[in-house]
């Protein structure tokens, strides 16, 4: 007999809608586009109370981390809605590095006691953590990693260095894939300790910040096992694409709202340039992107949810479309505003440079379509 | 009763009656190619398909199936359309005959029907189409009002307690064995064209309605004209009140619209398993090229169907009615940009015929998508549609 | 000093202007829509007596071939002139197989003797000549080619299976590429003299046949070198891809000025669709299209009269564009139409399919940007 | 004298004074990076690169080569404007200054003067750009008139003998520096709005004229913002007739799109060899989908030089002059697909800084590309010209 699912997917829950408005109505009081400039020419590019209000208020940063961990035990949907809402409000903090990568870096390791020691830090709020993986190749990929992990003390010393870290240099406890005898591993460095050198990288997203890390014998600590970052890595990346689709499908939302507003209230021979065919097509294009990347993203997200086999997948799905989709809607969004949509002072390009940014982030939808031949056997 | 019980009785219905179907053929060179996306066929053909068609609607109503949605004063069952839904994903994978020929009198007709007719239309022309003893068709379209469909020409003149009937219709699907025909007509030349409009019923074998094979691009004919020469009517036949035709027409495409892209999924799916298939065996697949360009078509594929299942999850409640446009826009670019990549890895195969299973038949896949673009609302006029509909942008200035 | 050019590039000449106006009256009363449409349906797929006027009134069959092998002597771009307009009036007639593809494979051959005695008949139309490259594969390179001729009777005989072959069926003279123990060579085969069956292929575009030829020990002459047709049969197609290029480039003229005119006097909503932005800027986009492959046509067509050593590149480059361009506006003429585009009646579809074939014929638009790349050593 | 001799002329001049120039680095991480499409410089570096242009004009002036297609009468030398191509074909190969600081006083100012100014007008206003000796701006756009331009708002109301100006105009190129505006104006608020309109000449220097840098998204400043308060100039200033503004605006426009295309083709070259040079050192240049996206954007550039060079050949009296439009949409997209390609090639690198040569400020380059999808005509406007001036397609309905 059929079974019919219980749990639709794509139907969201009154708590789901509520949670959804609460971190609109936070994000709208909190991270206003002057608070999204002012933190844009600031290295650290987060405001230490609002984050501090996100995690003891709003409980936002252990939102889906276990209980047992100081958490609140909620689903990746629900997380997803958050950052859907932040990717709306181009919220300037480190939520992706800290509660998408880091946290399920350490979780996904299957390291208890690392789980136990990271994870309540995290959850509070207290802790900003960071995943440094790539280099200058830029990779994602364990196997591509050559930064070095020797047997020092009773821990390790990890020498290398990392490019292209988000927020890594604020982290408080980094996450890094080194190389140890046995292969690519998690290892933990607390960067007060010594041994590392960060500096913010210059980057097009002045919304999200990137660093360099430079190790020199870093005191570092193994998390899970030896040589087995590969699995861990590879799983925590298909959440952090699944997460940032949610975040790119917020932001392309509100630039098709920001186009919509636009189109109709602005003149240009004698009537609103909305009523203009190609500005109508432009807007519904952008409508079936937007549509189409929110259902991308909540597609992986009800997968994670319910430990669907099909995750990978999915997930490298929702990452090369809701990217395409995001910056095609940014740019186009600056095309609709024509002449004011080309100034610094509209927040249109803000959104492109996010929205170009992402899209490489954890890989650019052409890697991710190979992933999916790979993964779908092509 | 919830849809878990529906589900289950529904199963049972199926398997007591139908082999469970297995999957059309995804092996080069097995079973039927499938690639033509518009049906074509002999009148012959199209007569049985009709027949096998009607037979198992009979058997649906007999069980409680036959329409599902419908007002339980005439027979219908009374659910949520989401028990609809969920029926025909059950029997999608049973062995049941093609129900194409149903699809327009069973979707857009009693639609139109229940949502316009008196309890005296709908028992005496909705309930037969659901029992299995009549087939509908629709007659919107004209030469000269296609995207511009208020702009139709067919006249309807009042001549005493009945209507005259004039003019020309055509892409009628199912002309040649339909039984009822749903007629928009002009009725008043003076009012404003959007409410000088009236629909009729229109019994097919009525004197005057004549149906003629209309022969598309690929040379076959999926679709017929139908010529309207003083063909007189019942004011019974009248659907809606007169002048209210464009609101009962509107209603009606909203109904089909819904209907769209559900029913695509499967051949969607099983041309992309098809061109995985012949690259694989003709040593394209490991071209980073090929697999770029499939791997980006099949996210394509996916999006538009998780798409379509969110709004359908929404609701109708929320939405504008017009969301559902997206479906259409989105399949059709979607065939299209298949049958492009047909053409991409069979190369000269796709264009001249080597006599090898299911290549040069994909031309007429494209072929068909070309007509996807156009048939029940252009692209421009479906964006046009979302623009004003969704998102709220002001209607173009009219010329005066 | 720099020397200013004195023919400059894409000047047409008087005379170039007049034969275009030539060739343009003789199409619109010798090939209207009506006589395509019945020649569609033969097998034969031309008008012997329109052929023959072509040669011998018009000397369209010699135009280019030097005067010492009957021909006239002119330059490639008077023949893309006349490719031009065939294209757009979609001339039923064997004139790209038998003047492009055959008789610059004997005359890239530098075999004098083949020359002279089959270069004449070629331009006078008496003889209908086809090359035959490809095989199940599709492949126009020679190094791909399967069927074999062996020495036999003081000349060759060949076997093997040739599909795809432009008007092969209906050709005298049969320009074969088959390997000899030398390597590919070309081969002349009299289709009268046995050993040979040819039938039609079912083709997307019947307004230029496709066939299919099984050779068995066919007699065959060999014409230049003992396994030295690469050279030649490369440097032909590249003639090839010149002369397809301006015939897409016709047509696409043809379809743009057909939605135009169809666009400025179709009423809908009570007013011409041509006044509607987004049918206007599908037209603005054709045009870019149109006048775009016109310029890619004619760049390879007077580089090849200048005997510029680009013009490999160029071949590939007009190809790939004019494939494209004559696609897309031979779709969205059909679109532009909406339903009546999609009848048989309408003669959008002929351009749509004879579009598509060529966009295939001579490789696919991926596979000469492929060339490209090699060519310019990327 | 023929174009040979001109040509032998003009080298001969170059050569005695500036050396040949070498191409613009192709190779990574040497020279230049160039890979800013908008000009971004400070106040200093500005005035500084306008001295060095004027210093050159003057030069150019002093041998023949200050005003090639100018009227003989005001020392221009009074040839075709394929001479003036030549002419700066040939000085393209030598390392003259940028000459950009004049391009739109020598163009699109000099232009106007030339087709609706009066002798003294020219004399007084063109000649001295033309000298070296006055550096010309466009006062055109305003912030309620980008592509409606004819919507401009800056009032000229007449006064006597003057004229009193008051407005905002923006997109300013050079405005810091320019000696001299164009300015549309609207002096008559009644009539239709293509008939109100009036052109004046704009001594920067005037009182009631103020510049401001216009911040644009890469955060640097390549246009302003110029304020016109209480204005005052003499009528002679006035360019055309009273009212015959657009007409002088239109012409003034075609000019400057005319000269669209070719100074943007050196450096998209340049741009496909850095990205070839950069696929090849970072093993991506056998990487199959980078060599098609590589080949089909090299085409796509080859092409557009083509059609530019098609279009000159075929001469300004078979055109409408809409068809130029045709280089701005071409160069528009193609530089914005060239960022993209960058974008793909570069990944990580493209979007945060690892200091290595030319890899980071690519995104200067996409940023800077949809500047050029907006300034001068936005794609929408010019692919609506196009249709309606070189297709033939009829006007929109307006609004009453």
């Amino acid at each position: 007999m059929t079974a019919v699912d219980s749990s639709p997917m794509f139907v969201f829950s009154a708590e789901q809608v509520a949670l959804r408005a609460t971190v609109r109505r936070f994000l709208a009081e909190r991270s206003p586009e002057t608070e999204v400039r002012r933190l844009m020419e600031t290295d650290t590019g987060h405001d230490p109370a609002v984050w501090n209000l996100m995690a003891n208020q709003l409980g936002l940063q252990g939102l889906t981390l276990p209980e047992k961990f100081g958490g609140s035990g909620f689903g990746f949907v629900d997380l997803q809605i958050v950052l859907e809402e932040m990717g709306r409000a181009l919220l300037c903090a480190p939520f992706l590095s800290s509660v998408v990568l880091a946290a399920n870096a350490v979780l996904r390791s299957g390291d208890e006691a690392a789980c136990a020691q990271y994870l309540p830090g995290i959850s509070d709020g207290s802790t900003i953590a960071a995943l440094a993986v790539t280099e200058t190749s830029g990779s994602w990929r364990a196997d591509d990693v050559t930064a070095e992990a020797v047997a020092a003390d009773g821990g390790y010393a990890l020498t290398g260095e990392k490019v292209f870290v988000p927020d890594g240099h604020v982290a408080d406890l980094l996450l890094v894939v080194a190389r140890t005898p046995a292969g690519p591993s998690l290892l933990a460095v607390d960067p007060a300790a010594g041994g590392v050198q960060r500096e913010a990288m210059g980057t097009l997203d002045a919304t999200r910040k990137q660093s360099r890390l430079v190790f020199d014998a870093a005191p570092a600590r193994l998390i899970g096992e030896d040589g087995g970052a590969a699995r861990p890595l590879s799983e925590t990346l298909d959440l952090a694409a699944a997460a940032l689709a949610a975040e790119q499908a917020g932001g392309a939302r509100r630039v098709l709202e920001m186009a919509v507003e636009y189109a109709k209230v602005r003149e240009q021979f004698g009537r609103p340039i909305g009523s203009f065919q190609a500005i109508k097509h432009k807007c519904a294009d952008m409508l079936l992107a937007v549509e189409s990347a929110t259902s991308a993203a909540y597609a992986v997200g009800w997968a994670i949810d319910e430990g669907s086999n099909e995750v990978p997948v999915l997930a490298s799905l929702a990452k090369a479309f809701c990217s395409e989709a995001y910056t095609h809607c940014t740019a186009e969004n600056i095309q609709i505003h024509g002449g004011i949509g080309f100034t610094w002072e509209h927040p249109a390009h803000l959104y492109f440079k996010r929205a170009k940014s992402t899209e490489i982030l954890f890989g650019n939808p052409r890697f991710h379509r190979a992933l999916l031949a790979d993964r779908l056997g092509i | 009763m919830n849809e878990q019980e529906f589900a289950d009785r529904a199963e049972e219905f199926l398997v007591a009656r139908v082999a469970r179907r297995g999957p059309m053929s995804t092996e080069w060179g097995h079973g039927e190619e499938g690639l033509a996306l518009f049906h074509e066929t002999t009148d012959a053909q199209e007569r049985a398909e009709a027949d096998a068609a009607l037979a198992w609607q009979r058997e649906r109503w007999a069980n409680g199936f036959g329409w599902i949605t419908g007002p339980a004063e005439h027979g219908g069952a009374g659910l949520p359309a989401s028990f609809d839904r969920l029926y025909r994903s059950l029997e999608a994978q049973f062995d049941v005959p093609d129900m194409n020929p149903l699809r327009i009198g069973l979707g857009t007709v009693s639609h139109a029907l229940v949502s316009s007719g008196t309890p005296e239309q709908i028992a005496a022309h909705a309930a037969p189409m659901h029992r299995g003893e009549s087939i509908g068709c629709q007659l919107f379209s004209e030469p000269d009002a296609g995207s511009d469909l208020a702009g139709v020409r067919t006249r309807g003149v009042r001549e005493g307690d009945q209507w005259r009937i004039n003019g020309q219709k055509v892409w009628t699907s199912n002309g040649t064995f339909a039984d009822l025909g749903l007629a928009l007509t002009r009725t008043d030349t003076e009012a404003p064209k959007h409410r000088g409009l009236t629909m009729f019923l229109v019994p097919m074998r009525t004197p005057g309605v004549e149906v003629r094979p209309l022969r598309q691009l690929t040379g076959g004919a999926s679709f017929c004209e139908t010529f309207l020469t003083d063909v007189v009517l019942d004011d019974a036949l009248r659907l809606g009140e007169e002048g209210a035709g464009w609101a009962v027409a509107t209603n009606a495409l909203a109904g089909e619209r819904r209907a769209v892209g559900d029913r695509f999924h499967e051949s969607t799916a099983r041309a992309m398993a098809l061109l995985r298939t012949y690259a694989q065996q003709h040593g394209q697949a490991a071209d980073p090229v090929v697999r770029d360009a499939w791997a980006a078509m099949h996210i394509r594929l996916a999006v538009a169907r998780f798409q379509q299942q969110r709004m359908q999850a929404i609701g109708e409640e929320s939405l504008s009615g017009a969301e559902r446009a997206m479906d259409k826009v989105l399949l059709a670019t979607n065939q299209k940009l298949i049958g492009d990549l047909a053409a991409q890895l069979l190369g000269p195969a796709f264009v001249a015929d080597t006599g090898a299973w299911g290549t040069f038949n994909w031309n007429r896949w494209l072929m068909g998508s070309m007509g996807y673009r156009i048939a029940g609302g252009t692209e421009e006029i479906l964006k046009t549609m979302l623009a004003e509909r969704v998102l709220g942008l002001p209607r173009e200035a009219k010329k005066a």
